[in-house]
């Protein structure tokens, strides 16, 4: 009756591996329970975005010429390499995935490392189309003020009313995603590390699998904001 | 049907009383289905209280019929009275066209009323009894509400976005406006009348507005309320010319002719602008024919006064 | 006592502060919970003290307007919203479940201490400067007064996350960690509507989340979205904030009603009445739940085709509500109804949750609602429906599981001279309000006109008995930690798994082996051993659940 | 471990296929985006961004091959936010439906009779304003 509770352990790990946990009856029981945390998270994530993009809509159905007009001020070839980039990235994660599931380790952290470097590259061009902005003084908030010519662009034509609201969706919106992304870099290389230790084998590769999750969102998110901001 | 009084304050408009018709409606069915849902359940405590812990429960068959009546009846209930509710709040909603308008302004923490008239107040809002009045809502600062109780009305005001609300008082009476949304300190002491008055005293009450002050000052009111949209006072150009310049001048016309501009002139100008359209201009200007003669001899006094 | 059990296998402070057990993790939050809930209480007194007359009677209107609102932000984010989840939830849930813990127990932990987290940061507020204007900051001003709003948004916006966390965490342990044969159809009801209420946190929080970080930015940087004065819209604002705020009534009913739906079943010894579609329409009532909140803008501006939409959905979401309350009387009949304090507080339940819910069917009709809208009616209603709903079902639910969180039984007769305080208490307090409401009397007011002076007075009265009967009840509950009886396992002859199999208080593990289910959660048929009146002690142990009555409250 | 088996490995020629589909379709959506399609434009970049995002989604994520739990929860929250939005729309694209006020915001009111006035750049009427600087 009265079991100690490392005798009554030690009974139900007997043939347990190191990476499951004591309260999960199996392997997969564990798996399937943590894709599932993963997917609910990833629905909260879309909704948290989706209040952007409703305020989008809102004020683009508003004033559909504003929003019209300052998508011009935005690079649709920077937007595009970014769109291209990420998209890349995703493609590299799946690829991870893929080597991790055949136990090919060193496939899994090139792959790892690949889907990084294009994470740093995004965030490069992001800082470049935030500066550009900045400079002409298309800020978050009390000092937006456009002004000064620059590329033959007279940014002062662009100072008119509601011009503001798209500038604050777009600023938030897109810093959202990009804290997201600086997230997905974090958990990256965290789990190159653990990859590169060998932590991951084709009967257990959880984290991999999540994190890819958790970037694959992070690319979807971007496929619609490039067109809603930069194209149309 | 019930009587106001206990729950409900006097309904001092139509409407109100339809209002307060489906409120009882609602209410008493509320209540009898509330009486006896209780009654069941102090009859089923009662007569089934446990006796002995050896008190073994019958099971029960669920009847599909009767779970189907809780599901059926309350759905009917329920669509009636949203059909009621609906075709009362599109009353409620839609002020009829012939209605007198008032423009209204919240402010912290304060009411101001601007007839059409030219007449400015605040707290307290004069209205003439038996004719539809429309309220034409902005705030200048955070969100208010316009509550009369005994006329069932309620509607926020915004900045920066016009709201409306109407009522047609049946009676004589004063009755109290609050602002029922949340502004700051003196919320709860952001409180008005309306004053509804007769027709006959409403038309005095506006002639002693109007009549209480020099001439020049009413004619800054009417300018104010009515012209300033239009009209600039600096100099500058609006929809029409400005009117601290003109006044002694030589005008001319759009046909041609010309004329000085003296008190005449600007009389005229106002009840028959389109006889005399300055030469650049757009024959954009109604006839203000509504104005009293001392609304119009205090606009001439006013722009008199204007340099 | 002298087995182990979850509180004395390990009794250190680092134990409790870095424990990973879902048991323990609940009893924080009960702490933590009740914490918030004396705060809140203490400032809805004082609120009410200052209501007896009109004009100032104990505060400035400054120090008024700033105490209702502290009342409303800690009652809602602090207590109610994680009040019958993140404390019954958590001690609950995985027992009845016949699981060891949670799916996640880190994540469990780590929402615990966002929680505490996002308190603090709402907390930090009062410190830091004025904040007014009710829980639901309405632009533009919110945007316009004092720092303390920064606080306060990102404290809920942290308090979200734990909320999430926490619902996020329920949905995969009840999808992925039930015992063998506890399919859907046999789950305790608690554990459907926990269910549904986990599914409204996940989807509706992260919309308060977005909405507390525009409204920072607001504040902050000016960014012209909800601010009118930048060319914002000030309803936008209130469209987001309801999207969250109205599905959140439901994360704070939806467990309530499983308390109540597992109390009825318990003590009237009878499979509940409509079990499926009681289960069910939680579920539903939860995706319902996100289509109506624009019945909290009827006069805002809106435009009436929204209003005439939203008020439509409202009585839609009205009706299962109701059958479930037909359901619960139901449940009573040809059973044998067991009057304990926990089913006082189901009864008391039935029938203050029921005036909530007919006052909510005036108020979704559009034309009345538009008289009453704002006013104290409107407060009596969400108190008939938050306090008569979700408080008095987690009193009945506290004093349910008292015993196997504790291992001690409370005194029975306080139990019940309490729950007789805390109704009267109750309606004394709140119905007046009603008649306050549609005399006209505006709600957040500290002042008021002299006539409606008697029935302030009545309803300040009412709080104060009110507040004796829940000081009442704190005093016993804690009396009995040091000298109530030990419990039984299974004082109450329930059939679920926390009475049925486990010890009380539960082993650290919950369970020495995993429970084979082959019964649903109220089939007293099948459960022939309860009726025997033996008095045998049961351990909790065995495959059949043995059950005995605390000799003294055997006869009621 | 065996239980592993069951899991889903998708093919590198499949994720090269989507890839290279997402690429195409970024190009096609930049293109198509630059000429004026009037009208259409919106919807299209809808569309075109709707097919990427199920792309990813059906194939990267292997939401197609997964259990059909992570399914139902992914088309949940795709669902409310498209509830969101809907029943957002139905106030602000229809505000001031019932009342006769101005239905758009006094800000753009007091800007549309600014317009009026610099509509009327007319030399003689100039007079006014020259006296006055």
């Amino acid at each position: 009756m009265d079991l100690k509770p490392d005798e009554r352990t030690m009974a139900s790990t007997a043939e347990h591996p190191a990476h499951l946990q004591h309260h999960f009856v199996s392997s997969d029981q564990q798996f399937d329970a943590a894709k599932m945390g993963m997917w609910l998270f990833l629905i909260t994530e879309i909704l948290l975005f989706s209040g952007m993009f409703v305020a989008y809509t809102v004020y683009r159905v508003w004033h559909p010429e504003v929003f019209d007009g300052m998508a011009a001020l935005l690079d649709w070839r920077l937007g595009g390499l970014n769109t291209l980039v990420l998209l890349a990235s995703s493609f590299t994660v799946a690829l991870g995935i893929h080597y991790a599931q055949v136990d090919n380790r060193k496939g899994l952290v090139t792959n790892l490392v690949l889907t990084f470097l294009f994470a740093c590259i995004f965030l490069v061009v992001k800082y470049f189309e935030y500066s550009a902005k900045i400079e002409h003084g298309i800020v978050l908030g009390d000092g937006f003020a456009p002004h000064g010519v620059s590329h033959g662009v007279d940014y002062a034509t662009y100072d008119v009313m509601f011009a503001q609201q798209f500038f604050s969706i777009y600023y938030v919106m897109t810093g959202i995603h990009g804290f997201h992304v600086l997230v997905g870099m974090g958990l990256f290389a965290w789990i190159t590390v653990r990859a590169v230790k060998g932590h991951f084998t084709s009967a257990y590769y959880t984290p991999v699998e999540l994190c890819g999750l958790y970037w694959h969102l992070v690319d979807i998110i971007w496929i619609f904001l490039f067109p809603l901001l930069y194209l149309i | 049907m019930g009587e106001n009084g206990f729950w409900l304050p006097e309904a001092s408009t139509a409407l109100a009383g339809e209002v307060d018709t489906l409120f009882w409606f609602v209410f008493w069915v509320s209540t009898a289905i509330f009486a006896a849902v209780i009654a069941a359940k102090l009859y089923f405590v009662f007569k089934y209280r446990r006796r002995s812990e050896q008190d073994v429960p019958t099971p029960v068959h669920e009847s599909k019929v009767l779970e189907a009546v809780w599901i059926v009846v309350p759905t009917i209930l329920v669509l009636i009275v949203f059909t009621w509710g609906f075709d009362l709040f599109v009353q409620l909603s839609s002020a009829p066209p012939d209605s007198y308008e008032i423009t209204v302004r919240g402010k912290q923490w304060a009411w101001e009323y601007e007839y059409a008239e030219g007449v400015q107040t605040a707290g307290d809002l004069y209205v003439p009894v038996g004719q539809p009045v429309k309220l034409n809502m902005s705030s200048v600062d955070v969100l208010h509400s316009f509550f009369v109780p005994e006329f069932r009305i309620k509607q926020d005001v915004l900045p920066n976005r016009y709201t409306s609300v109407w009522f047609k008082a049946e009676n004589v009476g004063e009755y109290t406006i609050y602002c029922t949304e949340y502004c700051g300190t003196a919320h709860s002491g952001m409180l008005g009348k309306v004053v509804v008055v007769s027709e006959e005293d409403f038309a005095a009450w506006l002639q002693k507005q109007n009549e209480g002050l020099p001439p020049a000052e009413l004619g800054q009111q009417v300018y104010n309320t009515q012209c300033a949209v239009c009209h600039a006072i600096d100099g500058s150009r609006k929809i029409g010319p400005p009117l601290n310049v003109f006044y002694g001048t030589e005008r001319v016309f759009t046909d041609g002719t010309s004329a000085t501009a003296d008190d005449s002139y600007v009389r005229n100008s106002i009840l028959n602008p389109a006889s005399q359209v300055v030469e650049g201009y757009p024959p954009a200007m109604p006839p203000f024919s509504a104005l009293s003669a001392q609304q119009v001899d205090g606009l001439v006094a006013y722009i008199k006064t204007l340099e | 006592m002298s087995q182990v059990n979850y509180l004395n296998h390990d009794k250190s402070l680092k134990s409790w502060l870095f424990t990973l057990d879902h048991k323990r993790i609940g009893i924080m939050y009960l702490v933590a919970v009740s914490l918030s809930f004396l705060a809140g209480g203490i400032l809805a007194l004082l609120v009410r003290t200052e209501l007896l007359g009109p004009g100032e009677t104990i505060m400035s209107a400054d120090a008024y307007n700033q105490s209702f609102t502290l009342h409303a932000v800690l009652m809602i984010f602090a207590f109610i919203i994680p009040a019958i989840p993140a404390v019954m939830g958590n001690f609950v849930l995985p027992i009845q479940l016949g699981a060891k813990d949670v799916a996640f127990p880190r994540l469990n932990l780590a929402s615990f201490y966002i929680y505490l987290a996002g308190a603090a940061i709402a907390l930090t507020a009062l410190v830091v400067g004025r904040v007014d204007g009710g829980w639901t900051f309405y632009t533009p001003y919110s945007t316009s007064v004092g720092d303390g709003i920064l606080f306060i948004t990102a404290g809920v916006f942290v308090m979200g996350f734990s909320s999430i966390l926490t619902g996020l965490n329920f949905i995969v342990t009840i999808h992925k960690m039930r015992a063998p044969g506890l399919t859907w159809n046999r789950l305790p009801l608690f554990i459907w509507s926990i269910y549904a209420t986990s599914i409204v946190q996940v989807l509706a929080t992260p919309v308060i989340g977005i909405t507390m970080v525009l409204l920072f930015l607001e504040r902050l940087l000016g960014i012209g979205i909800f601010d009118p004065a930048l060319g914002g819209d000030p309803v936008l604002f209130q469209h987001f904030f309801w999207f969250y705020s109205h599905p959140a009534v439901y994360i704070m009913i939806l467990p309530a009603f499983g308390i109540i739906s597992d109390l009825m079943g318990t003590f009237s010894r009878q499979q509940v009445s409509g079990y499926k579609f009681v289960a069910l329409s939680s579920v539903a009532i939860a995706f319902l739940g996100f289509l109506v909140w624009g019945h909290h803008m009827f006069v805002s501006g809106q435009s009436a085709v929204s209003s005439i939409i939203f008020s439509l959905i409202t009585y839609l979401i009205g009706i299962p509500t109701g059958v479930k309350v037909i359901n619960w009387v139901q449940t009573m009949y040809k059973g044998s109804v067991w009057l304990q304090t926990p089913m006082l507080y189901a009864l008391m339940f039935l029938f203050t949750f029921s005036i909530g819910g007919f006052t909510g069917v005036m108020l979704g009709v559009l034309a009345v609602d538009v008289h009453l809208h704002d006013t104290y009616f409107v407060v009596a209603h969400f108190h008939y429906v938050m306090m008569g709903g979700n408080v008095i079902a987690a009193l009945g639910g506290l004093h349910y599981w008292w015993p196997k969180m504790t291992g001690k039984m409370f005194n029975e007769t306080l139990g019940r001279i309490a729950a007789v305080l805390v109704f009267i208490g109750f309606n004394v307090t709140f119905f007046p309000q009603f008649i306050l409401g549609t005399r006209g009397m505006p709600r957040r007011y500290y002042d008021y006109l002299p006539e409606f002076t008697d029935l302030h007075v009545l309803s300040s009265l009412g709080s104060y008995i009110l507040g004796v009967g829940l000081f009442l009840i704190l005093g016993y509950l804690l009396h009995s930690l040091f000298r109530g009886k030990n419990a039984p396992a299974n004082p109450w002859g329930a059939l679920t798994l926390e009475w049925t199999h486990t010890t009380t208080p539960p082993d650290p593990h919950n369970f020495h082996e995993t429970p084979i289910v082959t019964r649903g959660a109220y089939d007293y048929h099948l459960a022939p051993e309860l009726f025997g009146g033996d008095g045998a002690s049961g351990d909790g142990h065995g495959e059949e659940a043995e059950v005995s009555v605390p000799s003294g409250q055997a006869t009621s | 471990m065996s239980q592993h088996a069951e899991h889903h490995i998708t093919p590198i020629k499949t994720l090269v296929q989507v890839i290279v589909a997402l690429f195409a379709l970024t190009v096609l959506t930049v293109v198509t985006s630059r000429m004026d399609l009037g009208a259409l434009d919106v919807p299209l970049a809808l569309a075109i961004a709707l097919t990427k995002g199920a792309l990813v989604v059906s194939v990267f994520m292997a939401l197609k091959y997964d259990n059909k739990v992570n399914a139902v929860v992914f088309g949940v929250g795709a669902l409310f936010v498209v509830v969101f939005l809907v029943f957002t729309l139905f106030d602000t694209a229809f505000r001031g439906d019932l009342s006769s006020t101005t239905k758009g915001t006094i800000m753009e009111q007091e800007a549309a009779e600014e317009a009026i006035l610099e509509r009327e750049p007319d030399a003689s009427a100039l007079q006014f304003n020259r006296s006055n600087e």
